[in-house]
């Protein structure tokens, strides 16, 4: 019951939002919204220690949704471990943001929308990580798809907002793609889409192939890569994560609580979920280890030169999803969800701590237009410096305790992968170190570069805001240490229990703890090289990042757009689809098929209706002619033919 | 024979080419007379078939009655048969060409013509020719029995030709006195006829 | 040589011929026309009348008597047609007969 | 089981309507009102009869139900009618949307609104009796009649190119139907009767059944429609009022894939497996071709048209899977896209009929205006997308997971459509609702009214309840869709049998 | 030799008697008495159709093996009678308004169902000959009858020129079938086809080319169709009414009985150029109709296109097919003389008018003569559920039945073209703007759009006396 309501409550509360804001208030909606995901959130802690603690997972089943000859879908919750971990995640910033978002919102005009949308969203998320099969699973997917939408496309009248929403969901849809054909290939293959019925027949299918586009493949490295696609598209990954940073159009908690804490971790979540298939598909890891390691990378370096304060930070998140998918790659599941769960709370406070200042200088973005603002919003730059330690892995800090595992973990993996990701992990982490001071400092310090106007309105953010902050804050600082030893430590088979699964010849999560000391102190380093660099360009030699740019402005450009991928996609897919729709619209169905058919036979039939109508000279002879043409033709016919 | 033989290719010539005269002469008049003279030599080739009533009937018929009343006509309408447009030639090659095959076909096929017994014996099982009888005679013993019911159809269609010609072209003059003679039967004496008394002296 | 139904069936063949050649070589006037029609019906009751003959029975010279009769009537019909046309449209010209086309 | 005859009631209770219409009198104004009076209370009073053929349907047997019989043309002919799983919905979907037509119609008819409304109820019934009847002659009668009241729903009250796309409606349909004609003839030939139960349970030899399905399908492929014979719909889409939109999307599409879950697979099961990779060809092409032409469209109403003509492909595709999830994912597309499609045509209506324009390009922001609007748009762009949770995405679901069963190929391709869909649904609905509102005529429209809130109020409910708790309607189906594939299972074992002996 | 059997032959006597006393009437009350006499005609055939009906059933023949009268025949000539007699009420109030109110087209139509009465009956070449020309010599004359006017005359003449050369054509194939057999009586050439091996002598098919030439002229039937469009422009439209229905209905019933009866055994020869000239008709008729502009020329295009599909079912050479072209008949004639009621009532101030463009708008002035010709429309064009379906259903199940279907396939494809000028013209009635109004419409062409409208809507709900009686009278011809 408990777990129903966790699930449910945010869906009333956007219900009654959604439909009754006017009636309501928008107070009402504020404190409905919040109130149900507030209760959710103490709630998923509680479940957190019922299930992790007290070992009891458990399983809900509410109703059948599709049921079809074998094909058999029903609307259940599965509680467990993973599944606490990420209420607990989901429900806690979400409450968080909730509050947050009262004092954010406050001057906009549709603030019950706006509440309902985020109560929307958290449930479907909740739908997403409690489904105990494929098809609710995909649920959810496609539900916190759609709040995402909703939520980027918020501000309406902005054209780019708008661009931004629908790209983020069709980008999500290629990623859905792979998703849905991967469940449909595992209906195939299993009979079945229900976690239990397919992780149970998993290890059969090892090494078996099926016929795929008309290869001979894989079973599970096909279904595990297709499922990954999907896991990319959600989770950002290079590739398909143009959309993500579009998505910063949206408000600010949005960006907190979709594009950084819950929603882009849902591929890390279905990835780990699915450890039981992705376990016996070898070649599929080692494709997530390319690519997250590869994204954790190539999101950093976009991040280096980025000016919108929100950019910067959603490529932060990108990389840092790069981090958990490199981890998951290597086969150390529990990291990779630790991570997840760290850094839900230090980018959201990054998140948040942006929004404040973003909220402090009248809704400006871009980092040029700031700068001295610490000592306006001191605390604001306290939380925002608790976040980035966070975020860089400095000691005792959260990220201290997630990041670093990976970063081992990927180095005791052995494999080739495994140190391609770890070397890129600490590559990430000088360029991740480098522009959240970058970031730090351009907003913070040096001298003011907004206008005198806006400068005198500055101001720290109400507590509604902050509030928020602290808990964030509290959870940055904290979470590493106190969940450590749980999830990651010793006793982490314990706390996952079932929930995720390691191959009998799988010892990563032993191995990672026995690693040679300079892999240990590497990202520690590396982190400290990120921090001075940035402290020498953006507080000492502020000249050094313009005449960078100016020596290689090939590859700042480069970086500045992104590596090129919008543009690329734009070249490749969308003017071509474009093009080709015209094409086959005025040529295909114009010309060609309305042309030859019913176009061109019925103008093919008004020319032989005027002929046919022209036979009829008016002339009597002619008339007698065709009779006399007539006869003599049948009779022809019978005299040559003789009537045979 | 010879003679019989001779008597038959004589009208059979006569009759195609009076009947080729009929369709080429310029002036419609001649045609007329062609095509009397056309009648004239079938009912000579009626006749060498022992069809002596339908011979009688074609020249009392045809030319009595039919060809007389092209002639009238022709006169009547008073045409002027000199004019001849052009483009009669340009379409005679292909038309006649068609009519040709269609003849040598025909010809074809009729002189191979070959009578089958069983054709002739039920020829003779129904209204058979009896050589007691002239041919008037037989036509005359079947035609009111066995054909009552042509013949009074033939009636019908007559009628219709009467009417037809009447409803076509029979104008009313306005303005021609006729004779209505119940009119004049009917007219009593009182209507026409006063009878005054005249005094004396005074005159009308 | 022995004059036989062959004979008899080929001069009709041709009369009939010349009849269809009539009626639609002709530009004349439409009289000719009528004329042809009547060469036609010649040609059917020469062969019916031969038929008959040969045959030995009557059938094809009844058959011709109401083809006679019948040809009358119809040439009276043809005519007044004929001369209504002629009173509306002063010309009885085969070229001319072509208000109504298409 | 009810001891009157429903189907028959339910189908000609309209003309009822019509005859009333036709009593009324009174000058231009009150007849106008009295008909649409009539009419809404004719379709709603059907609707609820129509209910009681779900209440009273039996789900457990794949047996025609209701089924009534009289004698009619003689020689086999007979008036025979009945339900099945497959078709019993579509009756009520017919009755549920002739109301929300009428409604639909209500202000945006001023002119000869009797004949308006005698023509949608003669096209209920005809519809009605489409999915009813159990014999062939008697299927074509229905199937074949509404082209009169569409072809004259389309030309009276359509748009400037009303005539060109009632003609091509009309003959495009008609040629396509014309060649089932000639099949059905030969198919009472040979098996000599047109009763569908018994032509269902008759062999015909495999061969003849390639050439019956050829022709039965150049009839239901014009109708479904199918590329490359899909052009008379955006046409016909665009010119018709927004009633005869929905009514087309909603029931015609439907006559044709309903015609090969009723004729083409159970009577011709080697012709519908010979020819299937031809139906997936076609329709995937549909798909992506389709797609990509709605993406450049300038017209709201060619856009959804296209995007029909893409939903259908899926159903097509569904249907020649010959798996139990394609066979029900289509049926239940069917009745999916007959709501949704149906409702982004009454969306488009709404607009229509405030600012007389289609084009995409004159509108923009109208959510500003028109919050309530935005959202029952947005519902139906979901779920025309094939948004989980709604209709759309159940149906779309089970076929794609019955296609991946025969061909990955097939559904690799097909599920394109799913990326494109999204692209074009979005981009209308960005186009047109989103953004800043500028054109000055659009600066004092109003939002939806209560009659056309009353209009999609069930359409959201039922779009969203297919989608969260499809089972009452897939319950209906099993028995039916299972007893085809068994059916359809030993008929091609037979022919196998019969064409090896041939070899 | 005895006199024959007259009272097989009554209903024709009583009509030949009823022709001559009406034109007695007329001749002694001049045409101030066409009202009367045209109602009596109409009585009279009326009953006499009755009479037909409701005479002893079963084949009689009499005469000598000339006429014969069977339930065939009864089927058609009541049809022939009704037609008739509607074309006579349809004359009445055009002849009024148009002074051409003459006492002797009553008669003429009269004499003309008497010819066809006559043709239907023909159980002999030669009565078959006389019964064809009694009934064109009716129909020439009715053709010129506006005599004062160019376009009817040359109608006549045309008509006349080209009839006259299709009579010599099919007497020249009865004698051709007549030297070949020795005998002109039906049953006789039966049983001499049936037993003769030469039943593919050239000389007795040449003579059948005749005589279908004949015949096709009669039903106006490719090649043999040209006068058809002409003549029914020209002649007054109450004579292409006419012209359209009852000697279609009659020439039609000849074919089927030549054919079938004496003939029945050199299907196989016949059913090729049968075939030939069902295609032709079907195909000419559906294309050349698209272009015209007159409402009377497009009907005769119409009307060449519907033999073809009738021709379809003699094609098929069997019961079915005999009894497709009967039930086709049947509908056809009664939705021909809906059409031509609505023609009929195409008047506007200063009179008649046939151009398609005047019916624009119909539909708002005229919404229930729109409705019906709609429904006329529709239902030519063959649409369901009108009755107009029907016949070219049961036409078509029998060329399947004898293998037909390619014949089958151009036929259907044909009637989507056909559809074309069909749904044209309600177009042009319902979705144009209205055009000048026509006058108000009189009582009886509305009463006889209204009954022939219902039966061709509601055909569909009581088929089964056509469909019974129509199988009966096929029946006949195969026992």
């Amino acid at each position: 019951m408990m777990y129903v309501l966790i699930v449910f409550l945010p869906l009333l509360a956007a219900l009654i939002a959604g439909l009754f804001g006017r009636a309501i208030g928008d107070r009402g909606s504020q404190l409905v919204t919040s109130g149900a995901v507030g209760i959710g959130a103490i709630l998923s802690w509680v479940a957190l220690y019922e299930v992790c603690f007290q070992h009891h997972p458990a399983m809900v089943d509410i109703f059948t949704w599709i049921n079809s000859g074998d094909f058999d879908v029903s609307w259940s919750l599965r509680i467990d471990s993973l599944t606490a971990v990420m209420l607990v995640v989901v429900n806690t910033v979400s409450a968080v943001v909730h509050v947050y978002s009262i004092g954010y919102m406050s001057h906009d005009p549709h603030k019950s929308r706006f509440m309902s949308y985020l109560s929307l969203f958290t449930f479907a998320m909740l739908m997403l990580i409690t489904s105990n099969n494929f098809v609710q699973l995909y649920f959810g997917w496609e539900g916190v798809g759609l709040a995402s939408y909703l939520l980027i496309g918020f501000w309406f009248k902005k054209p780019s907002a708008n661009a931004a929403a629908i790209k983020a969901f069709v980008v999500n849809r290629v990623g859905d793609f792979g998703f849905a054909l991967g469940i449909m290939a595992i209906f195939l293959v299993f009979d079945s889409v229900s976690f239990t019925d397919v992780f149970a027949a998993a290890p059969d299918q090892a090494g078996k192939t099926f016929e795929f586009l008309g290869y001979h493949v894989d079973i599970l490295t096909t279904i595990c890569l297709l499922l990954f696609v999907g896991a990319m598209g959600k989770s950002a990954q290079i590739g398909l994560h143009t959309w993500l940073p579009d998505a910063m159009e949206g408000p600010t908690p949005v960006s907190a609580l979709i594009h950084a804490a819950t929603m882009v971790t849902a591929g890390v979540f279905m990835v780990a979920r699915c450890s039981p298939i992705f376990e016996y598909a070898p070649d599929a890891l080692a494709f997530v280890t390319v690519i997250g390691a590869s994204t954790a990378f190539f999101a950093a370096t976009v991040g280096l030169v980025q000016n919108d304060i929100k950019r910067v930070i959603a490529y932060s998140t990108c990389s840092q999803l790069g981090y958990m998918f490199f981890a998951i790659g290597v086969g150390a599941y529990p990291v990779a969800i630790f991570h997840l769960f760290t850094h839900a709370f230090f980018k959201a406070l990054l998140f948040l701590g942006s929004g404040s200042v973003i909220h402090a200088v009248s809704d400006e973005q871009d980092m040029r237009k700031m700068g001295g603002l610490w000592r306006h919003i001191k605390i604001t730059y306290v939380m925002m410096w608790i976040g980035s330690l966070a975020l860089a892995g400095v000691p005792l800090f959260a990220g201290y305790y997630s990041k670093d595992a990976i970063i081992e973990a990927a180095f005791s993996a052995g494999s080739q992968v495994g140190e391609y990701a770890f070397w890129m992990g600490v590559a990430a982490a000088v360029l991740t170190a480098f522009y959240s001071w970058r970031l730090i400092f351009m907003t913070f310090h040096g001298k003011p570069r907004a206008s005198k106007e806006v400068m005198s309105h500055i101001h720290e953010s109400p507590n509604v805001m902050l509030i928020p902050l602290y808990i964030l804050a509290a959870g940055a600082v904290f979470a590493g240490m106190v969940f450590a030893k749980y999830m990651i430590g010793h006793g982490y088979e314990e706390f996952w229990g079932e929930a995720l699964f390691f191959k009998p010849e799988n010892h990563i999560m032993h191995e990672m703890h026995d690693v040679p000391l300079w892999v240990i102190v590497t990202p520690l380093i590396a982190t400290a090289l990120g921090i001075l660099v940035a402290f020498n360009m953006y507080i000492r030699r502020t000249d050094i990042p313009v005449q960078l740019a100016k020596t290689h402005s090939a590859l700042y450009q480069f970086l500045l757009n992104k590596w090129y991928f919008d543009e690329l996609y734009d070249f490749i897919f969308v003017q071509p689809a474009k093009a080709i729709g015209r094409f086959l619209w005025t040529f295909g169905d114009g010309k060609v098929i309305d042309g030859l058919g019913p176009n061109g036979i019925s103008g093919r039939v008004l020319v032989l209706a005027r002929r046919a109508s022209q036979l009829q000279s008016g002339y009597v002879y002619h008339y007698a002619f065709a009779m006399l043409i007539g006869v003599a033709a049948f009779v022809s016919y019978f005299f040559f033919a003789g009537g045979h | 024979m010879i003679i019989s033989t001779i008597a038959f290719y004589l009208f059979a010539a006569m009759t195609i080419a009076s009947a080729f005269m009929v369709i080429s002469a310029k002036n419609p008049v001649h045609a007329v007379l062609y095509l009397i003279l056309a009648f004239f030599n079938s009912a000579a080739l009626f006749v060498l078939l022992g069809a002596e009533f339908l011979a009688m009937i074609l020249v009392v018929v045809y030319v009595g009655a039919v060809a007389v009343l092209f002639m009238f006509v022709v006169m009547m309408l008073d045409i002027n048969f000199t004019q001849l447009r052009q483009g009669f030639l340009q379409y005679l090659p292909i038309g006649g060409l068609i009519g040709i095959i269609l003849m040598l076909e025909l010809i074809f096929v009729v002189s191979g013509w070959a009578l089958s017994p069983d054709a002739m014996s039920i020829g003779a099982s129904t209204a058979s020719a009896s050589s007691d009888l002239t041919n008037t005679e037989q036509l005359g013993h079947i035609i009111y029995t066995n054909y009552a019911f042509l013949f009074q159809t033939a009636g019908m269609i007559l009628l219709v030709a009467m009417i037809g010609a009447i409803v076509l072209t029979h104008r009313q003059r306005p303005g021609v006195r006729k004779q209505i003679i119940a009119k004049q039967v009917g007219r009593r004496p009182e209507d026409s006829m006063a009878v005054r008394k005249v005094e004396p002296g005074q005159g009308v | 040589m022995e004059i036989g139904l062959a004979h008899y069936l080929t001069v009709s063949a041709i009369l009939l011929t010349l009849g269809i050649f009539g009626i639609f070589l002709n530009r004349k006037n439409v009289i000719v026309i009528l004329m042809s029609v009547e060469l036609m019906l010649l040609a059917v009751n020469i062969n019916l009348v031969a038929f008959s003959a040969f045959l030995g029975n009557l059938v094809g010279q009844v058959f011709a008597l109401f083809v006679l009769t019948v040809a009358a009537g119809e040439a009276a019909i043809g005519l007044a047609i004929l001369v209504v046309y002629f009173r509306n449209r002063g010309t009885i010209a085969v070229e001319d007969i072509h208000h109504m086309k298409g | 089981m009810l001891d009157w005859p429903i189907l028959s009631t339910v189908t000609f209770l309209p003309l009822v309507g019509v005859l009333l219409i036709l009593l009324t009198s009174g000058n231009e104004q009150s007849a106008a009102r009295n008909a649409r009076w009539v009419a809404l209370w004719t379709t709603l009073f059907t609707f609820f009869v129509s209910l009681f053929i779900w209440l009273n349907f039996d789900n457990g047997t794949a047996d025609f139900q209701f089924v009534e019989k009289t004698s009619w043309l003689g020689g086999g002919v007979n008036y025979h009618m009945g339900v099945d799983g497959i078709s019993m919905l579509f009756i009520i979907l017919t009755t549920l949307l002739m109301p929300l037509c009428i409604l639909a119609s209500w202000n945006a008819i001023t002119v000869r609104v009797r004949e308006y409304m005698i023509a949608f109820l003669i096209m209920e019934t005809l519809m009605i009796g489409v999915f009813c009847a159990l014999d062939m002659i008697l299927f074509y009668l229905f199937f074949e009649a509404g082209l009169i009241p569409m072809f004259l729903i389309i030309g009276i009250w359509g748009g400037a190119q009303r005539v060109y796309a009632s003609f091509k409606f009309f003959l495009y349909t008609l040629i396509g139907s014309v060649l089932m004609l000639v099949a059905m003839i030969t198919m009472y030939y040979v098996a000599g009767t047109t009763d569908i139960p018994t032509l269902m349970a008759f062999h015909f030899d495999p061969d003849l059944q390639l050439w019956l399905w050829l022709a039965f399908f150049a009839s239901f492929a014009v109708k479904v429609p199918m590329w490359p014979v899909h052009t008379w719909l955006p046409d016909a889409h665009v010119q018709a009022p927004t009633a005869g939109s929905v009514i087309l999307a909603g029931v015609l599409l439907k006559m044709g894939g309903y015609g090969f879950l009723r004729f083409s697979i159970p009577m011709f099961p080697h012709g519908s497996d010979y020819f299937a990779p031809l139906v997936f060809a076609l329709s995937v092409v549909a798909i992506i071709y389709t797609s990509l032409v709605a993406l450049v469209q300038k017209d709201m109403k060619k856009l959804i048209a296209y995007s029909s003509v893409a939903h259908m492909g899926f159903i097509t595709i569904g249907i020649f899977t010959f798996t139990t999830q394609g066979l029900e994912g289509g049926i239940l597309q069917m009745l999916s896209h007959g709501i949704v499609s149906g409702a982004l045509f009454l969306c488009v209506g709404v607009v229509y009929d405030r600012m007389h324009t289609r084009e995409i390009a004159r509108y923009g922001g109208l959510v500003h205006r028109m919050p309530r609007y935005a959202v029952i748009f947005m519902v139906f762009t979901m779920a025309t997308i094939g948004l989980p949770g709604t209709s759309g995405f159940v149906g779309e679901f089970l076929i794609l997971i019955g296609t991946y069963q025969v061909s990955s190929l097939v559904a690799f391709l097909a599920t394109t459509g799913v990326i494109l869909g999204a692209a074009y649904s979005l981009w209308l609905y960005r186009r047109v609702v989103f953004g800043e509102l500028v054109k000055e005529d659009l600066k004092d429209i109003m939002d939806v009214n209560k009659r056309e809130i009353i209009i999609f109020a069930p359409l959201i409910v039922i779009a969203l309840w297919m989608g969260i708790y499809p089972t009452p309607f897939l319950n209906v189906m099993h028995a039916s869709v299972d007893n085809l594939l068994d059916h359809h299972q030993t008929a091609m074992q037979a022919i196998q049998t019969i064409l090896n002996a041939a070899n | 030799m005895g006199l024959p059997d007259f009272s097989i032959a009554l209903p024709e006597i009583i009509l030949a008697i009823a022709a001559m006393l009406l034109l007695m009437l007329g001749a002694f009350r001049g045409n101030g008495a066409t009202n009367p006499v045209s109602w009596l005609a109409v009585v009279i055939m009326v009953l006499v159709a009755i009479l037909v009906e409701t005479g002893s059933r079963g084949s009689v023949v009499s005469f000598e093996g000339l006429f014969r009268v069977d339930d065939f025949g009864r089927f058609v000539k009541v049809l022939c009678l009704g037609a008739s007699a509607l074309a006579i009420i349809m004359s009445i109030d055009f002849n009024r308004r148009e002074k051409l109110a003459r006492f002797e087209f009553p008669v003429l139509i009269v004499i003309a169902t008497l010819g066809m009465m006559v043709m239907i009956s023909a159980n002999d070449l030669i009565t078959m000959y006389m019964g064809i020309e009694l009934m064109s010599l009716s129909l020439y004359v009715t053709a010129a009858f506006r005599r004062d006017s160019v376009r009817s005359t040359e109608a006549g003449l045309k008509y006349f020129v080209l009839g006259a050369l299709s009579s010599g054509m099919l007497l020249y194939g009865a004698s051709l079938i007549y030297g070949f057999t020795g005998t002109t009586n039906f049953d006789a050439l039966a049983a001499a086809l049936s037993h003769t091996d030469k039943a593919t002598d050239i000389g007795l098919l040449i003579g059948l080319v005749f005589l279908i030439a004949g015949l096709a002229f009669k039903v106006s039937a490719v090649p043999f169709h040209m006068w058809a469009p002409d003549v029914y422009e020209g002649v007054p439209t109450p004579v292409t009414a006419f012209f359209a229905a009852a000697p279609k209905v009659a020439a039609i019933a000849l074919f089927l009985r030549v054919f079938i009866s004496p003939f029945g055994d050199l299907v196989s020869q016949w059913q090729q150029i049968i075939v030939f000239v069902s295609i032709a008709s079907m195909i000419l008729g559906a294309f050349a109709a698209i272009n015209q502009k007159n409402i009377k020329r497009l009907m005769a295009y119409s009307s060449i296109g519907h033999i073809g599909y009738a021709l379809v079912g003699l094609a098929a050479g069997t019961e079915e097919g005999v009894r497709g072209v009967l039930i086709y008949m049947t509908i056809y004639v009664i939705m021909n003389i809906g059409t031509f009621a609505c023609i009929l009532s195409m008047r506007q101030r200063d009179g008649m008018v046939e151009d398609i463009s005047k019916l624009a708008g119909l539909s708002k002035t005229r919404p229930w003569m729109a409705f019906f010709l709609l429904v006329f429309m529709f239902s030519l064009a063959g649409i369901p559920p009108l009755a107009g379906f029907f016949g070219k259903f049961y036409i078509f199940i029998a060329a399947v039945n004898a293998g037909l279907v390619p014949l089958a396939v151009v036929g259907l494809v044909t009637s989507v073209v056909g559809a074309f000028y069909y749904i044209r013209i309600v177009k042009i009635m319902y979705f144009d703007d209205p055009a000048e109004g026509f006058v108000p419409l009189s009582r009886t062409q509305s009463v006889i759009m209204t009954v022939a409208g219902l039966f061709v809507g509601l055909f569909v709900l009581f088929p089964a006396p056509l469909l019974e009686s129509a199988k009966a009278a096929a029946a006949v011809l195969f026992s």
